[in-house]
């Protein structure tokens, strides 16, 4: 179970929290003039990376507050938490702990035990 | 067929110390290009290289796997198989599936210990009812073998189930006799063995770096042995699959999350069927080695790391000990977690795509298992014949911007 | 096999003994002893069979890592496969081998082992495959009944309990480095936790003699005045009988507490305590695990490792056997030697597979000074015996063999670290190639791993070692420790991980896997199918997937793999640590959260009025709603739902829709705000009117209806689902927090702020004008779905002319506390006007009759306003709400998708069944071609016939023509489709 | 006020309470519009109470506090409410019947709760006069730390299982 900060209530346990997927990802201002493809990229098509990955966390069973989270889904650290009305943190600021895309973080137990 | 299995062939090799069993694949270094590359050594990828080699004559191919072979979610699921799904489409993914693998162990001459013990989905509420009850005549009409079982009657199929003297008492099921279990590994070890022997190369610790792509069309894939030249290349990766397909400049809407599951202690033989129920969203079916196998559901956010939180398995147990009260006295041996790649829709995706040569198989969400020869059968079609099979037209990637979904989440679970 | 007892262990207590039964026959055992320490104590030491091979199986092991005395306490509900090892005994207990049929000594399941040379690895998968249909009827069957070890337990309601703990430090194990680092935190300002799963601090101290002195003073001494230190600091709390199970993310450790070591657990008290442990510094200090050799029947009943059997005779005060052979590769052997000399019981053999050079000293001396016979680089090729060792065959450095008579052999292949925790919690392991184990490396998280947990097995080093790692603690300095030894200063050893059978034959084996049978020979063999990957092994053998998880053997099996591929060790890795770290119990992860507390039961505030007057209750969520009312005890379910359908249409009829959601939304923007979530618009609405309104979700499908009743443009309360309350409301928020934030709007549910009754029926408005006299019901002043706020008694209530019946109707909202007064003032009043209460089944039934639908039953997630007929809900001239921009996609705008109709029966004898599916072809023959299934049908006491409302394949072009319908009894009838509504057509009932 | 349980130096009661949800962003006449009808002022700082003899005013986030009347005598709360929703920009909602409440109390309290909820206790994590909201028994609850005592607030309808299951924790 992860430890989220809450922005409004501090550090809580993971399960007083929900997960909203895929953060910055605003609705289409006026909707009936963009194409199919672009409606159905907002409505479905969330970015599903291995590493840096910029989230939405509701705390529901705390404030029942959104905020925005920068979480390492190789690892699952959660390097960053920031309201949903602060800017988005550049991704320069944030480094993947693998070299490739779907490459293994060098971190014990399932993918990569010991050091070779 | 090189390699016959049989108690003959065990009786020769014991006289001899088991000394010549031969190597069932023989992991070479890849070749500089193949005919068509498939990334991804589970269930389905393997499937589909048997497939396109048997079926389709494409031997100069080769599938890569970037850990060791079956070693992702075909290592990991709970083994159910069945075929009562809603759709008239799913149906018939799931079923074809289905009646292969009822001849799957004979094909490959290696035993994939398909049991048939049945498949069971308990409804806790009214809205179970309708939802199952619905489920069922769509099943029957599309000639799948489902029907409703009262209450007396599960009690007979499953006698340690306590029915009634439970927070949701149990007010029926839907069972399917042909659904069951499978022994997962021997699935992908079976395919890769009859595949290698076709002439495939299936080559390990070969991971996938980034699909390359001239003008439209596959030229081949860089991976950490080097760069594998191919105009088809089939993506059957589960979670990892839409990092690949981004590399290629497709998005895919896919979510990779953490599905955890667990074994108890091996005990003699409790339950011989498998039991599903969503409502308190636990399933249980016991191995033949006397292991209960318990899945759970998925974690809800989006993680690579093998595992999950333990909340959810607690809220999976603390529905058993109250379904089976003889489960009160067990233990549970190991818990663990694969990464599911979830579809808005809860159906797989098994597509062509606006680049020519780049095909996907993924989406399996939480349900993949069941449909490795199924899957691997129709996407080595839609790969060797470059057109979609029949049977997977529906599951392609463009439903979403058309709105055609085939919308598995069940009777979207809304009480009334 | 001469076990004796050894009367100078303080752990147990001589003077108490307790009887216990193992398969039917009584021994004696005294308080303190395991179930195994006693059976060594009656000289028994054969207690189960193996696997697959139903080999005899020994008391392998002295703690929680054993393999193979895995006992059934039938006393305890018949609890399978518990560790004989750490289970304690009480009086009357008893417990029963496993795994064998008729009994113990004749288990026909050993024909197995005849036929052993058939089963080796990955023979199930070369087999069983013709003719076909056997797997399922003959050969799975015969297999299923010999796999599993224990049969299964009795049926048992959990009393276990869980606990929270959130602390600074947690110490994992409570041996001789824990209470090094402890000590320095006696009077610190950290909270610290030390968890032991030994019911006495101390570990090596207790369970040997390695260490006659620390700082001088005698370590039992010490050890007694270290506790007492410890038990007078405030901020250390110590658990014991406690075994960590798992270590989760971030610092976030599993345990399980033993409340009831060695008494009989009793009915209502708990005896087993899961703590779940946050601690912002994780210290381990779990130890080491002494592993195995495999040569030839290294699995005999008698062969025993080396610590074990000197914690058998330190701790549990048994030796059991006075003149064992030792055999070992290193130096951590000579305290069991000593120890054995000391109790003058002399070792009727020492074989050190090292060099005569590389031997310690102290143990040279020993040996000489007792002329124990000595075979120095020299190993032991194999034993033999029935169902117990008789004989050991040694061959020394040039080949030849001497044979050993004995009962008992003492083993050991190395100690390994304990690292199953530490790579649990993500860290990284390295190859010791001094030590020849793994041991933990670059931690992940806050861990920090001491003594020989951490590799650590130089005494000399110890005391540093712990006060580097704490040193950003800065806690008290332990500095130097003086220690007065048995064995020697560090830890030698030398690889040995397989011995070569001195003959070869099919049935002779050496095991690395005793539990599961697997054999050396079922490594090579698998490396030479293919399966050369560790991870391909362990799955094609099964090594390591028994219980013990291979804590004593899966460095060997690694060793041999190595060996064989010619690779480093480090290069062949490990298999994954998966938690538990042992066998967890299903009750203690249940905890009190199962049974009676599962789920809370929701009712609503005049339940037991409900009750008391025939209520049937349906699970509607976590909600008991009733479902319809019993008016005589054996009214069936289906005579009563007619009975309150009828009589509603004809009298009146009041439901409890309390639990349906009820959210206020209000701020300057809240007339935008609900424009773009709902698909209606509200900025014509009068106040004080109300309206229907229908939400979507971003992807066009309907997602959940209610009534919206507007205050003021600033202000509305909306209605939800029963089962939509929760989404409707985090959805709002959602968009209104992460979509909207320059929306003033705010969000509150108050659907326990208010019952919520709705009265319907003709005579519904004449009981409300008795009940409410200065309120003025009639038409023209109370027009349809409009509302106002009254007074009942001296509370404030609303009315809001509503219904979903198709009678007239309304609903009132009164608070809790006045709800069980006015709904008996409604009864009061509506007594002689034929007022019933009715049921959500009637309520169902009666609003189908007037073609309404129910969100969840009448759509799955995939149905549209346009395929509900519902166009005239979609604002038109708005721009924007959430899904309206998916309607427009190509598979939502045509418009041949499913669409609402209703059907009735041709014959009307036939009665349409809810799930069933509407088909064109006449004769029914599955597979047939659907158009679509009936979401809900009711057979109708108003219309008397059976009807039912479908969404089906361009329905609307099908109306006023005729299909056919399946039914569940295989067979097919005839059917009408008609426009979904069929009574009051024109709704003049409604509003009259 | 009814006596839930009293055994191992812990106390366990159930109450009938009257509470008002302020929803607002903070503004000085709203402070003052409250501080007319209950004499207490809204807290600046997240989770913080303050309290006026039978009075408590905690702010739960950035735009929500909680006033609860810890003796239920408050009168005219509805009249207050209309008045206080006049302002377009705020909404007051009476939560008296919507909620339960329970009060424990005794030294035991924390090792009690800690078998029933993950949250945290410590006086570094949970000080006097905060609140949190949480999950106790897997139901969604405020907490209100009034320095010797625990003031548990839970939604109404499930009232009877937290009653039961406070009980259950102070018997096993």
């Amino acid at each position: 179970m992860l430890i989220i900060n809450c922005p409004y209530c501090g550090p809580r346990d993971q399960c007083e929290f929900t997960n909203g997927g895929e953060a910055h990802v605003t609705r289409p201002k006026n909707p009936e003039n963009i194409s199919d493809q672009m409606w159905a990229e907002y409505v479905f098509f969330r970015s599903n990376p291995k590493g840096i990955y910029y989230e939405r966390w509701v705390h529901s069973h705390g404030c029942k507050k959104w905020f925005n989270s920068v979480r390492d889904t190789s690892t699952d650290e959660i390097i960053k938490v920031y309201k949903i009305i602060d800017k988005k943190p550049l991704p320069k600021e944030f480094k993947n702990k693998i070299k490739t895309p779907s490459g293994e973080p060098k971190v014990g137990s399932g993918n990569f035990t010991v050091k070779k | 067929m090189k390699r016959k299995y049989s108690i003959f062939s065990i009786l020769k090799n014991a006289i001899s110390g088991h000394e010549n069993w031969q190597k069932m694949w023989r992991s070479p270094e890849p070749k500089k290009s193949y005919d068509a590359v498939i990334i991804g050594g589970g269930g389905h990828g393997l499937g589909t290289a048997y497939y396109l080699a048997k079926e389709h004559g494409l031997t100069n191919i080769a599938v890569i796997e970037k850990g060791w072979l079956g070693g992702g979610n075909t290592g990991r699921n709970t083994t159910i198989i069945r075929s009562n799904y809603l759709w008239d489409e799913s149906a018939g993914l799931y079923e074809h599936s289905l009646k292969l693998w009822e001849t799957l162990t004979q094909e490959l001459n290696y035993n994939v210990m398909f049991s048939q013990r049945g498949v069971m989905n308990l409804a806790h509420n009214e809205h179970d009812i309708k939802e199952i009850k619905r489920r069922v005549s769509a099943n029957t009409l599309n000639g799948i073998d489902s029907k409703w079982v009262s209450k007396e009657e599960i009690q007979k199929i499953v006698p340690i189930m306590n029915t009634d003297n439970l927070r949701y008492p149990v007010l029926g099921a839907s069972f399917q006799p042909r659904g069951g279990v499978a022994r997962h590994d021997t699935v992908a070890w079976g395919f890769a063995m009859r595949a290698d022997e076709m002439g495939v190369d299936i080559i390990q610790n070969c991971e996938a770096h980034k699909i390359l792509i001239e003008n439209g069309k596959t030229i081949g894939v860089e991976t950490s042995k080097g760069i594998i030249k191919s105009k088809k290349i089939g993506i059957v990766a589960s979670g990892h699959t839409s990092i690949l397909a981004e590399t290629a400049g497709i998005r895919l809407p896919l979510q990779s999350k953490p599905l955890q599951a667990l074994v108890s202690e091996p005990i003699k033989p409790v339950i011989n069927t498998v039991v599903m129920s969503n409502a308190i969203h636990a399933y249980v079916s016991q191995s033949d080695k006397g292991e209960l196998v318990i899945g759970a559901g998925t974690d809800g956010y989006n993680s690579f790391t093998q595992r999950g939180g333990f909340d959810v398995i607690e809220d999976t147990i603390r529905a058993m000990v109250e379904l089976y009260p003889c489960f009160g006295k067990m233990k549970m041996l190991r818990q663990w977690g694969g990464i599911v790649d979830i579809c808005p829709d809860a159906s797989p995706i098994i597509s062509k795509c606006d680049i020519e040569g780049l095909y996907f198989n993924c989406g399996w969400g939480t349900g993949g298992f069941k449909a490795t020869p199924g899957s691997a059968n129709v996407f080595a079609h839609t790969v060797a014949k470059d057109e979609p099979h029949a049977i997977n037209a529906a599951f392609n990637l463009d439903r979403f911007v058309t709105g055609k979904l085939v919308d598995e989440h069940g009777a979207a679970a809304v009480a009334h | 096999m001469q076990s004796k007892d050894n009367k100078n262990s303080s752990f147990i207590l001589f003077h108490q003994s307790i009887n216990f039964f193992f398969d039917g026959v009584k021994y004696k055992g005294f308080k303190g002893d395991t179930i195994a320490s006693a059976l060594i104590r009656n000289n028994i030491n054969f207690v189960g069979r193996s696997f697959k091979y139903h080999r005899p199986r020994g008391i392998y092991t002295c703690g929680i890592e054993e393999p193979n005395a895995l006992v059934q306490i039938i006393s305890e509900y018949g609890e399978p496969n518990t560790r004989a090892t750490i289970k304690e005994i009480y009086e009357g207990m008893e417990v029963e081998s496993q795994n064998r049929w008729p009994s113990l000594d004749y288990d026909f399941g050993s024909i197995n082992s005849l036929l052993s040379p058939l089963f080796t690895a990955g023979f199930y998968n070369k087999t069983f495959m013709r003719p076909r249909g056997f797997w399922k009827k003959v050969y799975e069957p015969i297999i299923r009944k010999a796999a599993g070890l224990g049969k299964p337990p009795q049926p048992y309601r959990t009393k276990s309990t869980h606990f929270h703990h959130h602390v600074d430090v947690a110490i994992v194990g409570g041996g001789l480095s824990a209470l090094l680092a402890l000590k320095s935190f006696i009077g610190s300002e950290y909270q610290v936790l030390l968890i032991e799963k030994d019911s006495n601090l101390g570990g090596i101290l207790n369970n040997s003699n390695k260490i006659s002195k620390i700082f001088g003073k005698e370590s039992s001494l010490w050890l007694k005045e270290t506790l007492e230190e410890i038990s007078t600091s405030s901020n250390i709390k110590i658990l014991t009988n406690t075994l960590v199970t798992n270590y989760n993310y971030i610092n976030h450790l599993i345990a399980i507490e033993d409340l009831v070591v060695g008494t009989k657990p009793l009915e209502n008290i708990p005896d087993q305590v899961l703590h779940k442990i946050r601690a912002d510094q994780v210290i381990l200090a779990n130890g080491h695990i002494e592993r195995l050799i495999s040569f030839r029947n290294n699995d005999l009943p008698g062969v025993m490792l080396a610590s074990s059997f000197e914690k058998y005779i330190e701790r549990y005060g048994v030796i059991p056997d006075v003149n064992p052979v030792i055999f070992s590769n290193n130096s951590s052997t000579l305290s069991l030697l000593k120890t054995l000399v000391d109790l003058s019981c002399k070792p009727q053999a020492y074989i050190d597979s090292r060099p005569g050079n590389k031997l310690e000293k102290d143990l040279l001396n020993v040996i000489h000074e007792n002329n124990i016979p000595l075979f120095t680089n020299a190993k032991i090729e194999g034993c033999q015996g029935k169902k117990k060792i008789e004989e050991v065959s040694v061959r020394d450095s040039k080949g030849n063999i001497t044979k050993i008579k004995t009962n008992k052999l003492c083993i050991s292949g190395g100690l390994n670290p304990d690292v199953h925790l530490f790579t649990q919690s993500k860290g990284v392991l390295i190859w010791d190639d001094q030590y020849l184990t793994f041991k933990p490396d670059t931690p992940f998280q806050n861990t920090i791993v001491i003594g020989s947990a951490g590799g650590i097995f130089n005494y000399g080093d110890l005391g540093k070692d712990i006060d580097k790692k704490l040193k950003f603690l800065n806690l008290k300095q332990l500095g130097k420790i003086e220690f007065d030894l048995i064995e020697s200063n560090d830890f030698f050893i030398e690889k040995l991980w397989e011995v070569k059978h001195e003959k070869k034959s099919p049935w002779s084996k050496s095991f690395i896997d005793l539990q599961n049978d697997v054999t050396t020979n079922d490594l090579r063999q698998g490396i030479k199918e293919g399966f050369d990957r560790i991870e391909h092994l362990k799955r094609f053998t099964t090594n390591s997937m028994g219980t013990d998880q291979g804590k004593i053997s899966s460095i060997n099996a690694l060793g041999i793999v190595s060996e064989i591929l010619k690779k480093k060790i480090s290069e062949v890795g490990t298999t994954i640590y998966r938690p538990p770290y042992a066998p967890l119990s299903f009750s203690s992860i249940a905890g009190r959260n199962t049974y009676e507390f599962y789920d809370p039961e929701r009712k609503t505030p005049i339940h037991e009025w409900h009750k008391k007057n025939g209520a049937v209750f349906e699970d509607v969520g976590q909600w008991k709603r009733p479902w319809y009312f019993e008016s005589k005890p054996d009214e069936s379910f289906e005579e009563a739902v007619q009975r309150e359908s009828l009589h509603v249409r004809k009298y009146a009829g009041v439901l409890d829709g309390s639990t349906l959601g009820k959210i206020e939304i209000k701020g300057r923007d809240a007339l935008e705000f609900m424009n773009l979530i709902y698909t209606n618009s509200f900025s014509k609405m009068k106040p004080m009117t109300a309206r229907y309104a229908l939400m979507l979700k971003e992807d066009g499908m309907v997602m959940d209806d209610g009534i919206v009743s507007k205050i003021s443009n600033e202000h509305f309360i909306a209605t939800t689902t029963t089962g939509g309350a929760a989404n409707v409301l985090s959805h709002m928020e959602e968009f209104a927090q992460t979509e909207w934030p320059h929306l003033n709007v705010y969000l509150n549910s108050v659907t326990e702020q208010f019952c919520t009754f709705n009265i319907s029926g003709p005579n519904s408005r004449s009981i409300l004008k008795k009940v409410f006299k200065d309120i003025n019901f009639d038409n023209q002043n109370f027009p349809f779905m409009t509302f106002g706020n009254y007074k009942y008694i001296d509370s404030k209530i609303n009315i809001l002319r509503a219904s979903f019946t198709g009678e007239i109707g309304y609903e009132i909202y009164v608070s809790p506390s006045m709800a069980l007064a006015l709904w008996e003032d409604l009864f009061r009043f509506g007594e002689d006007h034929g007022l019933i209460a009715y049921g959500t089944e009637t309520m169902h039934l009666l609003r189908a009759e007037k073609g309404y639908i129910i969100v969840g039953q009448d759509t799955d997630g995939s149905v549209t306003p346009y395929d509900l007929g519902l166009e005239w809900m979609i604002g038109k001239n708005k721009e924007d709400f959430i899904g309206k921009r998916s309607l427009s996609r190509p598979d939502t705008i045509r418009n041949d998708r499913k669409q609402l109709v209703g059907v009735i029966p041709t014959d009307k004898k036939n009665i349409i069944e809810e799930g069933q599916h509407i088909i064109l072809s006449r004769n029914y023959k599955p597979p047939i071609k659907m158009l679509g299934h009936v979401t809900s049908s009711y057979m109708s006491p108003n219309l008397n016939h059976s009807f039912g409302m479908a969404v089906i394949q361009d329905g609307k072009k099908l109306i006023n023509s005729k299909a056919y319908i399946s039914s569940s009894k295989g067979e097919s009838f005839e059917v009408e489709i008609i426009k979904p509504i069929f009574f009051d057509k024109n709704n003049e009932r409604l509003m009259s | 006020m009814k006596e839930l349980i009293s055994s191992n130096s812990v106390d366990v009661k159930s109450l009938n309470l009257i509470q008002i949800i302020l929803r607002s962003k903070f503004s000085d006449n709203i402070n003052q519009e409250i501080n007319s009808i209950f004499k207490i002022d809204l807290p600046k700082e997240n989770l913080k109470i303050n309290i006026r003899e039978n009075i408590i005013c905690s702010k739960s986030s950035f735009d929500q506090w909680n006033i609860i009347d810890l003796l239920g005598m408050s009168k005219n709360i509805d009249t207050n409410i209309d008045k206080l929703n006049r302002n377009k920009e705020v909404l007051v909602t009476n939560f008296s019947e919507g909620q339960s409440y329970f009060e424990i109390s005794g030294e035991n309290k924390v090792k009690i709760l800690n078998k029933i909820t993950h949250f945290d206790f410590r006086k570094k994590m949970f000080p006097n006069f905060t609140s949190a909201q949480t999950l106790i028994a897997r139901v969604d609850c405020s907490i209100y730390n009034l320095e010797n005592k625990f003031l548990i607030t839970c939604n109404r309808s499930f009232g009877n299982y937290i009653e039961e299951r406070l009980i259950d924790a102070v018997k096993y």
